[in-house]
């Protein structure tokens, strides 16, 4: 494609206003519905292959040491243990940062969290792994590995990393300021700026000033499936592996780059998988199980996680520590805005605190800003993405700030954000013009709802607080990436789609919905399937929001090219000229003839050929999704208890392929949100040991936590999707910690400034600040 | 290694004999012995409730039963709660709601929800949200599973009706 | 996890004579909701695991209002709370029962198991002391009762000797105007382990006015669940009332000696104490009949 | 021209000055173009051939895939913003160091 972009995105936009679908909107039950709800689906760790061994992963005491020395002879004589891999088994990597998925990763530093070398960086960071003919072989043989350690000074958060004489986590780190390479050793990898307009000024314009510094700790995106891999290293070379990843192509680029093997040696076969979040876009075990096939003599290994190996050892997200300060002018308009923000990236660069610096502000129009935000290492796992990364940390800071200048100025907090939320053509705070986006329709929407409409409920008891509190969010989804599918036409009328992207939470459904509205059929004329990595082509992740925007574009080309071929071999049928054909509704038709999908489905084939259609992009996409929260609390002044009674959850999705999943996809991600905003948090000891790495004490909520959860779609079609849709799945996690804020400072006039707010937060708050309640 | 022990129980309705040594779950047995794999393992320590099974009539997590502790019991998992050729209500009722993301959860919630039935066929919401708050979801945020299984106990009762 | 030998014991002697001879070595199962968590994470590493389910005696839940409740130690949570009679009896211990894990936890937890665990932290604890329950121990030389607020002698470990296995529980029938109500504090609204817990037992004069009697026993805020007679003997011969009540929960609060951990602090612990206490009293003296002015 | 806007961090390069109007078919002409009056400023962006990692280019609102070899119209609008991940910094060859 070589026009110029302007008139590419021209081209492929197309008006979506006022479009009526036969499909899309409706709710069909997914076509792997029946195998979820009866216990057939196999997911990762069902996978069994005759005579398999058990690989268990050998993990760091210590938040951070040196390993003198590893010695696994008594391990490797235990019967029953068949091989013992260590970093020594893995190729030394050279320092390059490549972009996989959509962040980027320093193939030296992915091999090094996958078995540490020289440094242990964080509890639980992999030291070795056996294989055995049992679990309980292999864990007995783990106790049999002799480490010896130097353990060092360990810095758990931005702040103890970033003091001057901090332990240095990685020697040859400097500092990077967009190219620029600082000249000393420093746990500091990085610092970027967004700057536009001027701050003094827009300060000065001011009539009230907020100022407040926020601090979130370490969340984990809490997927009930623990990772899994399985691998045969076959007696050919040829390598094999089962995993429940969110990308099998990228599973499978990743594991090529740290074995140092083309990627065509390697088949990814993706089993389903139970949750993501994000964390399973970064792989651990697949080239471990691989390496102990192989060491094992080409036997089948099985690695599965613990949960404490799901806590300790994979990729959470960053805990933060950020300043915000906000002028706005008596009528509410904001006038400057200053932020500073740390993002703690556990042991490797890479931090979400690019993805921050977007969320924090871009929902306003803003003139005077300064955004600085540093990406800094801790001796915590290397964090992962995880739903919206660096989102709901940015927006807890900045809604709480806008909820507090709202409230000393009087003006409503749906009205503040009225008035300042950003529409198309405003300028995003990072820069670039804004398209077609719904957000002061959230706004709009939420102020009308029966929930913020009706008065605040009574306390349940008397003497408990009730409160309201609103929050927005903005997410920049990544409508972008590669992805292929493969459409083949059955002679019976059904169509097989052949999908790469990983269905996390229903996509296959959503994929065969597009493709049956671009075809005029029934979802249930689709067959749907995800398949492994030699099979299909390249397909990026599902994560960024991106599966039913950028493979529903895949999907809906493909369609088109169906129909095209379908008119051809009608006109074949009827001797007509293929231009004079016309195909709508699943009907083929020309002047004199008609004949249905299915029926010339069944005609073709005979000596013709089959009618199929491979279709691959990278769409240059766009389709910012916003949201606007409502929530009402109870809080329990004498404990400290924060309990959600009502939650509305306002967003816009473009265009509702499945309205079920998507409401689905709002609510679970507000209540991830709400989880993260009252309870959860890694706690570490003072020698950086995580303390709470279990479902009992990492507290994720329960169903007697939450109520029902309202979820109301606001549909401003995106222009660049054929269907309208803009990716739904991660602005919902982004509104709900400075929400359930707001309305604890509504309902005590305390101003919460650390997540969690658990009780024992929320007490301390209520402590200090009980004299200066407003 | 200890002395495998032979259990004899009945799961899913059919008399089965398995052997297993006394440090397997349950759990274990069901995922690697029987490969009764729609039983699901999400922290191994009684947190998540992804594991539940239904042993003589009482909801349990499999977690945290012994395989030999089984000898002699009734066991039901989701591999056994549908009739032929057809679906339990509440397994209907989770695709009808779209009650279900990734679905790893789903086996132990239909077990948990189909306990609850079993025992109290009528429940209210918040009768069926603290019966399943042994059951961790990652996923929905809970409503929609709550709504199915509301929708599955009003369907069953007009069914006990007929 | 690791290798142990299983033992479905029969008999009461039985299970004692394997007590007796492996001691430390062996470990009893009932609910095993405790047990087999610690011996996969290797918190505690046994020979033989005696599982006492299939002995009548444990098995027995008995409630007659002369003679009181007799809970045996493999009976779980469940069938505690699924009887009427025991629910409308001991209402106090209900509100400790039915709170325990999940319902999947209760199907197989049971009070014998939570008290041979030992944890500071345990619901039942508080709860059986405040009902003054008392605790029925069997061993080569015979039974003992043990009062519950002396079983536990540290985190993990009991009164238990060598070849001792707890056979039931019993408490006390119930006396006319007397309640009790066991509330915790937790961060979620279940599935959690006390941050503070606090049983409260109350027997009130004919009147209904006037405390006659009043036991008051804390968890998670010492190395054992800590009956705290002092908070209760204050209360004896008060009229009831809210600074009667508040009188109370301050000498529990000064009784407490918490730590912090991961699940709070201490200093959080202490004043929960005294919310605690003050709630878990007044429920208590609702229950036992008094109405508020 | 298409208008390219300076990222705040390389405005020392640029006397701060925060946009410019530079013609060119590609990202690549534009950025030689001010490269030749700015030296240094197409490697603070590129790894050789490549946008860094941990830039996004967003072209007229929309995420570009292509980097440099992205082709701009005369009235677009190029800003290189800090993408989701800061990406990974490292170490010894300048060429992969970044952020």
């Amino acid at each position: 494609m070589e026009t110029p972009v302007a008139e590419q995105a021209k081209a492929t936009e197309v008006s979506v206003e006022e479009r009526h679908y036969n499909i899309i909107g409706t709710r069909p039950i997914r076509h792997d519905g029946a195998d979820k709800v009866t216990g057939k689906a196999l997911y990762g760790a069902d996978v069994r292959l005759n005579g398999m061994l058990y690989g268990k992963v050998l993990r760091s005491p210590h938040a951070h040491a040196r390993i003198l020395s590893i010695d696994v002879s008594r391990a490797l004589a235990l019967p029953g243990v068949k091989a013992v891999v260590t970093s020594a088994d893995l190729a030394t990597l050279d320092s390059v940062v490549s972009r996989v998925g959509e962040g980027a990763v320093n193939w030296r530093y992915l091999s090094n969290n996958i078995l540490a070398s020289d440094k242990v960086l964080y509890h639980g960071h992999a030291v070795a792994a056996v294989a055995a003919t049992s679990l309980n072989a292999a864990n007995e043989a783990l106790n049999l590995i002799d480490v010896q350690y130097e353990p060092l000074p360990c810095v758990i958060t931005a702040v103890q990393a970033m003091r001057p004489g901090a332990p240095i986590l990685l020697q040859e780190l400097r500092t990077n300021e967009l190219g620029a390479r600082g000249e000393i050793p420093t746990n500091i990898a990085s610092h970027d700026q967004n700057m536009r307009g001027d701050l003094e000024r827009g300060f000065a314009e001011a009539a009230v000033i907020v100022e407040r510094e926020f601090t979130t700790g370490i969340v984990h995106q809490g997927y009930i499936e623990p990772h899994t891999a399985t691998a045969v290293w076959g007696t050919d070379d040829q390598i094999t592996i089962w995993t429940s990843t969110q990308g099998a192509h990228d599973a499978r680029r990743q594991v090529a780059e740290v074995l140092q093997l083309p990627v065509s040696r390697i088949k990814v076969i993706p089993m389903e998988i139970g949750g993501g979040f994000g964390g399973k876009t970064v792989i651990y075990l697949e080239p471990v199980a691989a390496l102990l096939s192989w060491k094992s003599g080409n036997r089948p290994v099985q690695v599965t996680m613990s949960r404490f190996e799901v806590f300790a050892g994979t990729g959470p997200t960053s805990s933060s520590v950020i300043k915000v300060k906000m002028g706005s002018a008596s009528d509410g308009r904001i006038t400057a805005a200053q932020v500073t923000m740390a993002y703690a990236a556990g042991a490797f660069p890479g931090s979400p605190v690019g993805g921050a610096m977007s969320v924090i502000l871009n929902a306003y129009r803003m003139e005077n800003v300064q955004i600085d935000g540093y990406d800094v290492v801790t001796n915590t796992p290397r964090v992962a993405a995880y739903r919206a990364p660096g989102g709901t940390n940015a927006a807890f800071a900045s809604e709480s700030v806008i909820d507090e200048l709202a409230c000393k100025l009087g003006i409503d907090p749906l009205e503040m954000r009225r008035i300042n939320g950003a529409k198309e053509g405003d300028r995003r705070v990072d820069g670039p013009l804004i398209r077609r986006i719904g957000y002061l329709e959230t706004v709009e929407k939420a102020r009308a709802s029966a929930h913020y409409q009706s008065p605040l409920p009574a306390p349940s008891t008397p003497g408990l607080k009730v409160g309201r509190g609103v929050a927005s969010g903005w997410w920049g989804n990544w409508p972008g990436g590669t992805s292929s599918v493969s459409v083949i036409v059955n002679n019976d009328g059904t169509v097989n789609l052949i999908e790469g992207s990983t269905d996390i939470g229903g996509s296959r459904v959503a994929m065969a919905m597009q493709l049956a509205e671009t075809l005029g059929l029934q979802a249930a004329d689709i067959k749907p399937m995800v398949v492994d990595t030699d099979s299909v082509g390249y397909n990026d992740v599902t994560a960024g929001s991106r599966t039913t925007y950028s493979t529903g574009i895949a999907v809906h080309k493909a369609g088109l090219s169906i129909i095209q071929q379908m008119r051809e071999r009608a006109a074949q049928l009827w001797d007509v000229e293929s231009a004079s054909v016309d195909y709508a509704d699943g009907v083929i038709s020309s002047k004199d003839n008609h004949i249905g999908f299915k029926e010339l489905a069944r005609k073709v084939g005979d000596g013709d050929g089959n009618v199929v259609a491979s279709i691959s992009i990278s769409p240059n996409g766009d389709g910012v999704a916003l949201a606007t929260h409502i929530v009402d609390v109870e809080v329990d002044e004498e404990t400290g208890k924060v309990q959600i009674l009502r939650y509305t959850a306002v967003q816009d999705v473009g265009t509702a392929i499945h309205p079920a999943y998507v409401e689905g996809q709002i609510q679970g991600g507000a209540a991830q949100g709400i989880g993260w905003a009252l309870n959860e948090e890694y706690v570490y000891d003072q020698q950086g040991r995580l303390l709470n790495g279990s479902l009992l004490d990492y507290s994720i909520p329960t169903a007697l936590d939450l109520p029902m959860i309202e979820a109301v779609i606001v549909e401003v079609p995106n222009p660049t999707h054929p269907f309208g849709v803009r990716g739904v799945g991660e602005v919902p996690i982004v509104p709900p910690a400075g929400a359930v804020a707001n309305a604890i400072a509504n309902a005590t006039g305390v101003r919460m400034t650390v997540l969690p707010m658990s009780p024992q937060h929320v007490l301390e708050a209520l402590w200090t600040q009980g004299n200066e309640r407003v | 290694m200890a002395n495998k022990t032979a259990v004899q129980a009945t799961i899913n309705g059919e008399d089965v004999e398995f052997l297993c040594e006394p440090h397997q779950s349950l759990l274990e047995v069901l995922r690697d012995v029987l490969r009764l794999t729609g039983t699901k393992e999400g922290c191994n320590n009684g947190n998540c409730g992804a594991c539940n099974v239904i042993l003589d009539g009482v909801l349990v997590n499999s977690c945290l039963v012994l395989g030999v502790e089984a000898q002699g019991k009734r066991i039901t998992t989701i591999e056994g709660i549908a009739p032929p050729h057809g679906l339990h209500p509440l397994q209907q009722k989770f695709l009808e709601h779209a009650a279900l993301q990734c679905g790893i959860c789903t086996p132990g919630f239909i077990i948990s929800a189909k306990a609850l039935l079993d025992h109290k066929p009528h429940p209210s919401e918040h009768e069926v949200r603290h019966w399943l708050a042994g059951n961790l979801c990652r996923c929905t945020g809970y409503d929609k599973i709550v709504r199915a299984v509301l929708d599955a106990a009003d369907v069953m009762a007009v069914e006990v009706s007929k | 996890m690791q290798a142990f030998e299983y033992i479905p014991a029969t008999t009461v002697k039985e299970a004692i004579a394997i007590l007796a001879r492996e001691g430390e070595q062996a470990r009893v199962l009932s609910g095993g909701t405790d047990l087999i968590v610690q011996l996969r994470e290797g918190r505690r590493k046994v020979r033989a695991v005696i599982d006492i389910k299939q002995i009548p005696e444990v098995n027995e839940l008995s409630y007659d209002p002369a003679t009181g409740l007799q809970i045996g130690a493999a009976v779980p949570c469940y069938r505690i709370y699924g009887s009427p009679a025991i629910a409308a009896a001991y209402p106090g211990l209900i509100d400790a029962v039915s709170l325990i894990g999940g319902v999947q936890i209760q199907g197989r937890a049971t009070l014998g198991g939570n008290l041979c665990n030992s944890s500071p932290a345990a619901d039942s604890i508080p709860a059986l002391i405040a009902h003054q329950a008392s605790a029925l121990v069997m061993g080569e030389n015979g039974e003992r009762r043990i009062p519950i607020e002396e079983f536990c002698i540290a985190p993990g470990r009991t009164q238990l000797q060598r070849g001792e296995i707890l056979l039931s529980i019993h408490i006390p029938p119930v006396s006319p105007y007397s309640g009790g109500a066991y509330l915790r504090f937790i961060p979620r609204n279940e599935m959690d382990i006390a941050v503070v817990g606090v049983g409260a037992w109350v027997a009130l004069d004919q009147s209904g006015t006037t405390i006659t009697a009043a036991r008051i026993a804390l968890g998670a805020v010492a190395p054992t669940p800590l009956y705290v007679p002092e908070s209760g003997a204050g209360l004896i011969g008060k009229l009831v009332s809210s600074e009667t009540v508040a009188e109370a929960a301050t000498i529990a609060q000064a009784a407490a000696r918490p730590i912090t951990d991961m699940r709070g602090s201490a200093q959080q612990r202490s004043h929960l104490v005294g919310v605690l206490t003050r709630r878990a009293l007044h429920i208590a003296l609702k229950r036992a009949g008094y109405k508020s002015a | 021209m298409a208008s390219v806007w300076i990222p705040s961090l390389l405005r020392d390069l640029t006397g701060g000055i925060v946009e410019f109007r530079v013609s060119g078919d590609t990202v690549n002409d534009l950025l030689n173009t001010l490269d030749e009056r700015y030296p240094g400023l197409r490697a603070r962006l590129c790894d050789k051939d490549a946008i860094r990692p941990n830039i996004a280019l967003v072209i007229d609102g929309l995420r570009s895939q292509k980097g440099l070899r992205e082709r701009v119209a005369a009235n677009s609008e190029v800003h290189f913003v800090p993408a989701i991940s800061g990406g990974n910094l490292n170490n010894k060859s300048d060429l992969c160091r970044m952020s």
